[in-house]
């Protein structure tokens, strides 16, 4: 079954990039599906294709969560773009943990990803349920132990 | 306008290429090989659409994954030693 | 139309300008860690915009869905090897310079 | 308007080379070739060469950076120190230089349309090669079937290298598990 859903998804996607002048050749167009049938094989060798690749519910979060990352991130930009341009540097580097409440590995690979987008935090290790997280002022630090990033991200497996 | 976003790029290509000469350690080489990989990335874009050519974008969506598999093998070979190494974990 | 001209123009601006304060402070910033910062604005925000200005201009065509897929690509990897790079210097022993005390 | 690309590149070109055959760590050296190939890459989109810009993103900027790993992890990371005294060496840089350079006087400007090579067949592969082959790209038609011996042989040439290295480098890792 997620064989059937992946293999839909690269044809749609082969279709997409090279499709309009296949329509008209059957040649090409059976190239493309031994192309896909060849990366299939391939992946369902590696074994990697799980329940994680297919969560449509998610989706319906992203929506809420992707404006608000995308809000934090211009306003750590501005941040840090004026802290890089003042001619004192004041920067005051320091590591600290961020406790990730996540249950599911995907939300987890999502909120460290979202800590590491954001300028002046950057996802160093995962050690248990902590994120090793080196952050680049003060404020920083203080805004992702604050937990407001961490709960937006936990809120998206409901 | 497209100039001036080339030109950005441009000067962003030649300071990360100052790191990668500069830089201390390993990873300060291989943060600025990346980034010259983005820097690759946007450049091919800005300019198909500076030739009024924009047809050819397959070319950066190529360059955005194979930069990504490259550092992540280049990283591999700086922590095994080796590209065919089982990973510890 | 204008509008849209003027709003690509100031993404395209906005989004090299950023690019270059990115590429100062891969420069300027002291240790490998910091570093990681400046990297990070070239590929978050810097790239971002200078793609959204481009896909002002191609309008409602394949160009802009490959723009868009570029953009996606480069949101979910660039972060992603932005971790196994720091993760990578972690590991090696390298430390990275500190200002305060309270360490983990 | 793209010169000015052209002339950065070119220059960033010429300073990577110079840091490249300066640096005594081959790992940092393998680490610029990637650089080295990214700006190879969009020199050959400015050229409107997108294909060969395509092969150097699959070829330099992926496997040859791979591949140069793989050697390093058999081999050292540090070069060894070359003799200091190579006025030979420099003489014979020097003439082979100069020759190159003189055989590039013959050659026709670079994009002038009277040039030998844009007179006999490539109209006829512009004009016609859409309706002859039904394939749209040109370059596409012109390896694969104008000169698809060449072709075949090139692709001989690259397969005969392929199981060459796997040939070679199996045999090192059958002497490990042997041991």
């Amino acid at each position: 079954m997620r064989y059937i859903f992946f293999c839909i998804f690269s044809f749609t996607l082969w279709m997409l990039w090279s499709g309009q002048y296949a329509l008209h050749h059957p040649l090409v167009l059976a190239m493309g599906v031994l192309s896909c049938g060849f990366v299939v094989y391939l992946v369902s060798r590696l074994d990697i294709v799980d329940e994680e690749g297919i969560q449509i519910h998610l989706a319906r979060h992203l929506f809420l969560y992707i404006p608000w990352l995308l809000w934090a991130i211009i306003k750590a930009n501005i941040d840090v773009a004026k802290r890089i341009l003042s001619p004192k540097l004041p920067i005051a580097p320091r590591i600290v943990r961020v406790r990730g409440t996540q249950k599911t590995d995907l939300c987890r690979v999502i909120f460290a990803n979202s800590i590491t987008l954001t300028p002046g935090t950057v996802s160093l290790d995962l050690d248990g349920e902590d994120i090793v997280v080196h952050a680049l002022t003060e404020e920083a630090a203080d805004d992702v132990q604050s937990g407001d990033m961490d709960r937006r991200a936990t809120a998206m497996e409901r | 306008m497209f100039i001036a976003a080339m030109i950005g790029i441009l000067v962003t290509m030649a300071l990360a290429l100052c790191r990668a000469l500069l830089g201390p350690t390993v990873y300060d080489r291989i943060l600025s090989v990346n980034m010259f990989g983005t820097k690759t990335v946007l450049f091919i874009a800005v300019l198909e659409f500076l030739t009024g050519r924009p047809d050819f974008l397959d070319l950066a969506l190529i360059y955005v994954l194979i930069n990504f598999i490259g550092t992540l093998a280049v990283l591999k070979f700086v922590r095994y030693n080796d590209l065919g190494a089982e990973p510890e974990e | 139309m204008i509008i849209i001209d003027i709003l690509s123009w100031i993404c395209l601006i906005l989004g090299s300008i950023l690019c270059i304060i990115g590429g100062l402070g891969l420069l300027r910033l002291p240790d490998f860690y910091s570093r990681l910062h400046g990297g990070g604005i070239t590929d978050s925000l810097g790239a971002g915009l200078i793609l959204i200005g481009l896909m002002f201009q191609s309008g409602l065509t394949m160009v802009t869905v490959k723009l868009a897929m570029i953009l996606i690509v480069l949101f979910i990897t660039s972060p992603t090897s932005t971790h196994a790079l720091g993760k990578a210097a972690l590991i090696s022993g390298l430390k990275p310079v500190v200002t305060d005390e309270h360490i983990d | 308007m793209t010169e000015i690309a052209d002339i950065v590149l070119l220059i960033l070109m010429i300073v990577l080379a110079v840091a490249i055959s300066r640096m005594h760590n081959l790992f940092m050296a393998a680490m610029m070739m990637g650089i080295f190939s990214f700006l190879s890459a969009i020199i050959f989109t400015l050229l409107d060469a997108v294909d060969v810009a395509f092969t150097e993103a699959a070829v330099g900027a992926g496997v040859s950076t791979v591949l140069l790993l793989g050697t390093l992890s058999l081999t050292t990371r540090e070069e060894k120190v070359a003799p200091k005294n190579n006025a030979l060496a420099l003489l014979v840089v020097l003439i082979t230089g100069s020759a190159l350079i003189y055989g590039t006087l013959d050659m026709p400007m670079f994009g002038d349309p009277n040039a030998p090579v844009h007179q006999h067949v490539a109209d006829r592969y512009i004009e016609k090669s859409g309706e002859e082959m039904g394939i749209p790209n040109i370059v596409t038609s012109v390896l694969a079937s104008y000169r698809g011996y060449d072709t075949l042989g090139e692709v001989t040439v690259i397969f005969t290298a392929g199981v060459g290295v796997i040939l070679l480098l199996g045999y090192i890792w059958r002497k490990e598990d042997e041991q």
